[in-house]
C-alpha cells in the first residue's frame, strides 16, 4: 500500500507536532525541578515519559485508522494520542493536572482516555492487550468493521498479559492488530537481556498469524504493513503482530542519565533520526515544497502552543469532583 | 431506609417458585439478554459445561456461542478484554471461575475495570459484572476455598456483593448487570445449590419470575432482635440465623443483619441496630485480618461507640490458608457454635 | 535415546503402579458420595482430579531424573509423584487428610511437596512454571548437575505464567524442560477452542529453543524425547519445550458426567490406552514374561494397598499443628 | 518489651554515620552477601541502573550479574521463580518495582511464596524477600503511588515490613534476609532518599556499620505522651511526629508508635499505649476501607474497649485512585494537620 500524498503530508504533520510537544512538555517539566532535581517540583511533576524518536510507529499507524478504531497505548502515550488525534488542549490540560483535561487532571500522562477517539492507555506494562481485544471483539460482535491496535514496547512482550491477549484475539479471529515499538531498552535492560529471541515477530508463529518486522524506524514501511494488517483485520481475517524498529531519543523517563547507554549509541540514533530524514524525502520527492513543509510545522507549533497556554490558564480541579467520578452515577435501574 | 430480608418475610404468593442461587443468576442473566443485546457472558466452562457453578446453565443453547463464550484459561485477557469491551458499549459479565485465582489477573482488575470511570472523569464507564465463586466447608484446600472478600473491598471503584438467597441473587444480579461500573458477584459455594455440593436449605426460597432489582448498597434485616446484633453476608448469614435460634433459647434476643453489599457498604442499617442493641458481633468466613469484618467493627466503634455496651466482636477465619483435612477446616471455619460463644462473652464482660 | 530394558520395566511398574492407586482412590472417592454425589462428603471430600491414561507423560521423563531433580506438577499430580519417587505412604495421607500426609492432610492432592525428592504442586493453572524456572536457576548458578522440569496441561499454555516463564528459562539458558500433556482437553474446553494454534510445539520458535511434539502417548517416543531435552539441559545448552499428545480417561474431575465430550470419544481413547499396550510390548519384545510383569503388577499393588492402609489407620491432625507452620520458625539471627 | 525508636533516642556515638532508608539497604543486602553465598537480588533494573530506588546502588560491580539478574518485566515468572530457588535452598531477594504492579504477579506471592511453608507442613520454606517502593505525594498518579499493605497483610504467610528511618531499614533488611519466611520489605518513595525525589530529612540518621538486627514484630516508641496515642509506620510516623509536635504547642501530649511490621503486629505495644492514654488515633496511607488502620482500630475496640476514653479514630486515604493534580493529591494525603484536627475532635467529643 503506497501513501498517497495527503497521507504523506498528515504524517509530517502529526510526527513535527509530536517532536514539539514533547519539546515543550520537557521544558515545562524541567521548570522548577532545578538545582536539585526532584520529580515532584514544578507545574508538572511526577514521572514523564517522551516518545520523540518513536514518532513513525504512531502515524504509520494510526493514519489508516477513523475515530471508531480503538487505540490503546502505555507509559508512553503522547504521540500515539497525537496521531489518533486526541484533543490536543483537552490532553495537555490532564498533562499538566487541570480541570479542563480530558480527565480534570485526576489522571495523568499515562492515563489518557478519549472517548470521541476511542483512545485509552494503561501505566501498567502489556496491560492495554486486553481492553484492546476486548474492543476488537466488541466491533467483531455488532459485525461493525472496526479495528482495535494495542502499542507494546518490545519489553513488554514478555509480560503474560501480552501472550494471553495474542492467543485469545488468534483464537476468537479478532480485528486487532498489535504494534510492538522496539526501542531495543526496557528502562536500563536491553532487549537481548530481556528476550529469547531478536526479534519478536517470530513470536507470531506461536498463534498462526502473521508476523511483520520492520527495522530502521521507517515511516513508509510501517505505513504499508500497518496498512495491510488493519486491512486484513477489516476483512475479518485476524489479527497481526508488527515489530517496529525504533529509537528512543530521549531517556526513559525524565530525570534519566542513561549511564546504561553504550557510549556513542545515542548520536548514532539522532543521526538516524527519522524526522529530518522524511522531511527531506518529501521536498526530494517533489511532495512538498520548503515553504509548504515550514507552514505544516508552524500550524502544528500553533496548535501546541494554544493547547499549552490554554492549560496553563485553566483553573486547577478540585477534589470533591474527582471523588464523584470513582463510581459512575447509576442510572435509574 | 432500611430493607427486610425475604429470609425474614418470605412472599406470601399463593404458588411458591422455588429455586436455587444459580438458577437465580441464571434467570437473571438470561432475562437481561434477552432485553439488551449488548450483554453477553465469557469465562472458562461456561458454555457446554453450564458453569462450573452452574451459573449458565442452558444459555449456550438460547443464546448460542457468541454470546455465551468459553475462554481459554486466560483470566488476565478475557478480564482485560471485558474491559475495553465495556468501554465501547456493550455489558460483559465474566466468570473467575474461583476467586482463589485472582491473583493471575488482579491487575485488570483494580487498575482496569476499577479506575476507567476515574481515569477518564467518567467520560469512559465500566459497565461489567464479575461473577466468582468464594468460600469453603467442602475440603477444597488452600487454592480453591478463601473468600477473599476484602481483596477487592480495599481497592476503590468496584462495587461488591454477595448474596445469601436466591431472591436476593437474582435482584442483585439484575442490578449488577445494569450498574455502569464494575460489580463483584461473590457466589458462595456452600449455598450454591448445584450439582456437586449440597446447600443450605434456607438459600432456596420463592424467587419471582419477572424481573426486578435489589440496590446494591442496602443492606437487609433478616432477623428482628433487641439484645446484640449479628452481622453477616453469604454463608454467615446462616451461621448467625442459626446462631440467634440457639441464642434465643438463652434468653437473648439478636438482630441479623445482611449486609448482601459489602462495596458500597450500608453501615447505617448497622448503626441503627448497634444503637439499638448496644452489642456488635461480625461474622466473616474472610481472613481475619484486614477483613470487612474489621473494617465493620472498626467503622462502628469509631461512629457509635457510646452506644456500645460491650466490646464489639468479629468471628473471622484465622489467618492461615484453608486446610484440605475436614477436621481442620471445620475447626477453621466460623460457626453458630462459635457465635453464641462470642455473644456470651462479650454480655458476660459487661459484669466486670 | 533407547531405554535399556530395567527402563522399560521401572516404566512399566510405575505406570501400573499410577494406574492401580487412581483406581483406589476412585473407590475412596466415591464412599459415602452416594446416592446424591456431594463433594464434600466421604472419607475423601473435595475435589479429585485423576491422571489415568497419562501415565507415559509422567515415566517417560521421570526415568531420567534423580532425586535432586526437581519437579512440579499441577492440579493432575498423582501419575508424576509416584514416577518422581514421592514417599507413597505420606503422599496418600496426605490425599486422606491425615496426620502422617507429607503436610498433615494440611495441603491435599493439588499441594504434594516431598523435598526428599524435589517435587512439588500448585492448583493454580500454569503457577508451577516459575518455581520449576527458579530451581533451575539456583542449579546453575551453584554448578549442579541437576534439572527442573514442570509439567502443564495444553490448556495451561494459555496462561501468561507460562509464556513469561519459558522466555525466563531462555534467555538465561536454564536447564528446565516443560512438559505439555495435551490431553485435548481443558476442563470442558477442546484445545482447538483455546489455543490458537494445533501444536504448542510450534510456540518454542518464539524462545528459541527446540520443540518437540509426541503423538499418540507413546511412552518409548516421551522417553527418548526428554532423555535428550534432559541431556541437552545437563550440558547447559537451555531448556526445551515438550508436547505429548496424551489421554485423559477419566472426567475432568470426579463427577463430571463429561456431556461435552463427542459421542464415542471415550471409547476410542479406551482402545488407544498405552498401559496394555505397553505390557504386551514388554511381552512381544522378550523384555518380561508374563510372570514377571504379573510379579511388578502385584508388588505395585501392594505397596499401593499398604499406604492405603497405613493412611486410613492414620490419626486426624490438629488445628494448633496446622496454625504452627503457617509461618517457618524463625531461627536465632 | 516495647522497643524504642531511634527517632526518640538517637544512639550516642562520636561520629555520625547519617545515610539514607535506601543507601541503608543496600548496605544491609551487600554484607548479608559478602556472608551468604545463597543470598542473590533479582528484579527490573537493578544492575546497571542500580534499582529505580536506589536499593542495588553498586551492587553489581562487587557480585556480578549472575547475582545482581535484571529481569525481564516478567514478574509472575522471576517472583515464581524465588519461590523455587527458596525452596531449594536460595535465598532470593527480588524486587517488584512498584507495589501497584502486584496485580500482575500476586498469585505467586500469595498462592505460592506465602504458602509453600504451610503446604509443605514446614518441610519446605521460603526464605525470600520481596521488595518493593509504595506510596505517593509525588505525582505519580493512580497506578503508581498506592501503598496496599492491606492487600500484603490480608493474606496469611508472609511478614510485612515498612521501616520509617535508615537505622530501621538496615535492620529489618538483615532480619528479613534471614527470615525463613517470605517478607515483604515495602520501601515509601518519600522516605527512600534517591536521586530523582526528596526525603524527609528525618529518615537519615545514624547507622553502625556493622550488621545488626532489628526483630520483625517489633513495634517502637517514637515519643512518649500520655493523652492520646498515634500510631503510623513508614510516612505516617513523620505526620504523627508533626502532629505531635502542634499538639504539644496545644497542651496536648500525644505518644506515637512507629509499629514497623505490619505483619505480625505488635498489638501488645499499642494496647499498652492506648490503656494509658485512652485515645486511639491510627494514621494510614493505604485505602482506608479495610486497610490496617481499620484492623488496628479494630483490634484496638475489641481488646481495650473499656480503657479508651473517645472514640477511636483513623486518617487514612480516601477510597479513590490516588488523583494526578498535586493539589487533588495533596488534599487526599494524611497529614499532620488532619492528624490534629482528629485529635482535637475525638478528645471535644468526650465533652458531650
Ligand atoms: C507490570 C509492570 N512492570 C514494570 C513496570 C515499570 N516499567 C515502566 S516502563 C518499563 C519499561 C518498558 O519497556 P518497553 O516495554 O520496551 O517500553 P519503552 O519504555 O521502551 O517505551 C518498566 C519496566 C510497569 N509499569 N508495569
Ligand atoms: C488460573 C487458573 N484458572 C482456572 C483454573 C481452573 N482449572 C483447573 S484445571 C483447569 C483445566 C486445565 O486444563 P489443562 O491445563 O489442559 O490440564 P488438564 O486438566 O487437562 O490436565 C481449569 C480451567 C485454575 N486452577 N487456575
Ligand atoms: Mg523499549
Ligand atoms: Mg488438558
Amino acid at each position: 500500500m503506497t501513501a498517497r500524498n495527503d497521507t504523506l503530508l498528515w504524517m509530517y504533520d502529526r510526527m513535527a507536532m509530536s517532536r514539539y510537544y514533547e519539546e515543550r512538555i520537557r521544558d515545562i517539566y524541567l521548570e522548577g525541578k532545578t538545582p536539585l532535581f526532584n520529580m515532584a517540583n514544578g507545574p508538572l511533576p511526577g514521572e514523564m515519559h517522551l516518545s520523540n524518536g518513536q514518532e513513525p510507529c504512531a502515524v504509520g499507524v494510526c493514519a489508516h485508522l477513523g475515530p471508531e478504531d480503538f487505540v490503546s497505548a502505555g507509559h508512553r502515550p503522547h504521540h500515539v494520542a497525537i496521531a489518533k488525534g486526541v484533543d490536543l488542549p483537552a490532553m495537555t490540560a490532564e498533562i499538566l493536572g487541570k480541570s479542563t483535561g480530558l480527565s480534570a487532571g485526576q489522571a495523568g500522562h499515562m492515563h489518557l482516555f478519549d472517548p470521541a477517539v476511542n483512545f485509552t492507555c494503561s501505566g501498567i506494562i502489556a496491560q492495554g492487550m486486553g481492553p484492546a481485544v476486548g474492543a476488537a471483539l466488541a466491533f467483531k460482535m455488532r459485525g461493525e468493521p472496526h479495528v482495535a491496535v494495542a502499542y507494546v514496547g518490545e519489553a513488554a512482550v514478555n509480560q503474560g498479559a501480552w501472550h494471553e491477549a495474542m492467543n485469545l484475539a488468534a483464537v476468537w479471529k479478532l480485528p486487532f492488530v498489535c504494534i510492538i515499538e522496539d526501542n531495543a531498552w526496557g528502562v536500563s535492560v536491553p532487549k537481548s537481556a530481556s528476550t529469547a529471541v531478536p526479534r519478536n515477530d517470530v513470536r507470531a508463529a506461536g498463534y498462526g498469524i502473521p508476523g511483520v518486522f520492520i527495522p530502521n524506524n521507517d515511516t513508509l514501511a510501517v505505513h504499508a504493513a500497518a496498512g495491510e494488517a488493519i486491512a486484513r483485520a477489516r476483512r475479518g481475517e485476524g489479527p497481526t503482530l508488527i515489530e517496529i524498529e525504533t529509537y528512543r531519543l530521549e531517556g526513559h523517563f525524565m530525570g534519566d542519565v542513561e549511564a546504561y547507554r553504550p557510549e556513542g549509541e545515542k548520536e548514532a540514533l539522532f543521526a538516524k533520526d527519522e524526522l529530518p530524514r522524511f522531511r527531506a524525502m518529501l521536498i526530494d520527492t517533489g511532495v512538498a515544497d520548503e515553504a509548504l513543509v515550514a507552514s505544516i510545522e508552524g500550524a502544528g507549533r500553533q496548535r501546541v502552543d494554544d493547547a499549552i497556554t490554554h492549560s496553563r490558564n485553566s483553573p486547577d480541579p478540585v477534589l470533591a469532583g474527582a471523588l464523584a467520578t470513582v463510581f459512575a452515577e447509576s442510572e435509574d435501574l | 431506609m432500611t430493607a427486610t430480608s425475604v429470609l425474614l418475610a418470605p412472599p406470601k404468593v399463593a404458588k411458591q417458585r422455588k429455586i436455587s442461587i444459580a438458577k437465580a443468576i441464571t434467570e437473571a442473566t438470561a432475562q437481561e439478554m434477552r432485553r439488551d443485546p449488548s450483554v453477553f457472558v465469557m469465562g472458562e466452562d461456561i458454555g457446554a459445561f453450564n458453569g462450573v457453578f452452574g451459573m449458565t446453565t442452558g444459555l449456550l443453547d438460547e443464546f448460542g456461542a457468541e454470546r455465551i463464550r468459553d475462554t481459554p484459561i486466560s483470566e488476565t485477557a478475557f478480564i482485560g478484554a471485558a474491559v475495553g469491551a465495556a468501554a465501547v458499549g456493550q455489558k460483559p459479565i465474566v466468570e473467575l471461575m474461583f476467586v482463589d485465582f485472582l491473583g493471575v489477573c488482579f491487575d485488570a482488575i483494580y487498575n482496569l475495570a476499577a479506575k476507567q470511570s476515574y481515569f477518564s472523569g467518567g467520560a469512559v464507564t465500566c459497565p461489567m459484572v464479575l461473577t466468582t465463586s468464594v468460600g469453603g466447608g467442602y475440603s477444597d484446600a488452600g487454592q480453591h476455598s478463601q473468600c477473599l472478600y476484602a481483596t477487592f473491598a480495599h481497592m476503590p471503584g468496584m462495587k461488591v456483593v454477595s448474596p445469601s438467597n436466591a431472591y436476593d441473587a437474582k435482584g442483585l444480579m439484575v442490578s449488577a448487570i445494569r450498574d455502569p461500573n464494575p460489580v463483584i458477584f461473590m457466589c458462595h459455594k456452600g449455598l450454591q445449590g448445584i450439582g456437586w455440593l449440597g446447600t443450605v436449605k434456607r438459600t432456596i426460597v420463592h424467587v419471582p419470575e419477572d424481573l426486578y432489582t435489589i440496590p446494591i448498597g442496602e443492606a437487609a434485616v433478616v432477623r428482628h432482635g433487641t439484645d446484640v446484633t449479628l452481622v453477616g453476608w453469604a454463608s454467615t448469614v446462616h451461621l448467625a440465623i442459626d446462631a440467634a435460634d440457639a441464642l434465643a433459647q438463652q434468653g437473648v434476643s439478636a438482630e441479623v443483619i445482611d449486609i448482601r453489599s459489602i462495596v458500597p457498604l450500608d453501615i447505617d442499617t448497622i448503626l441503627k441496630s448497634v444503637r439499638r442493641t448496644g452489642r456488635l458481633v461480625v461474622i466473616d468466613e474472610d481472613y481475619a485480618n484486614c477483613g470487612v469484618a474489621g473494617e465493620i467493627v472498626a467503622r462502628v466503634s469509631e461512629r457509635a461507640f457510646r452506644d456500645l455496651r460491650s466490646p464489639p466482636a468479629r468471628i473471622a477465619y484465622p489467618d492461615m490458608p484453608p486446610p484440605f483435612a475436614r477436621v481442620l477446616e471445620q475447626a477453621a471455619l466460623p460457626s453458630a457454635g462459635k457465635i453464641v460463644e462470642t455473644v456470651m462473652e462479650i454480655m458476660s464482660d459487661e459484669q466486670h
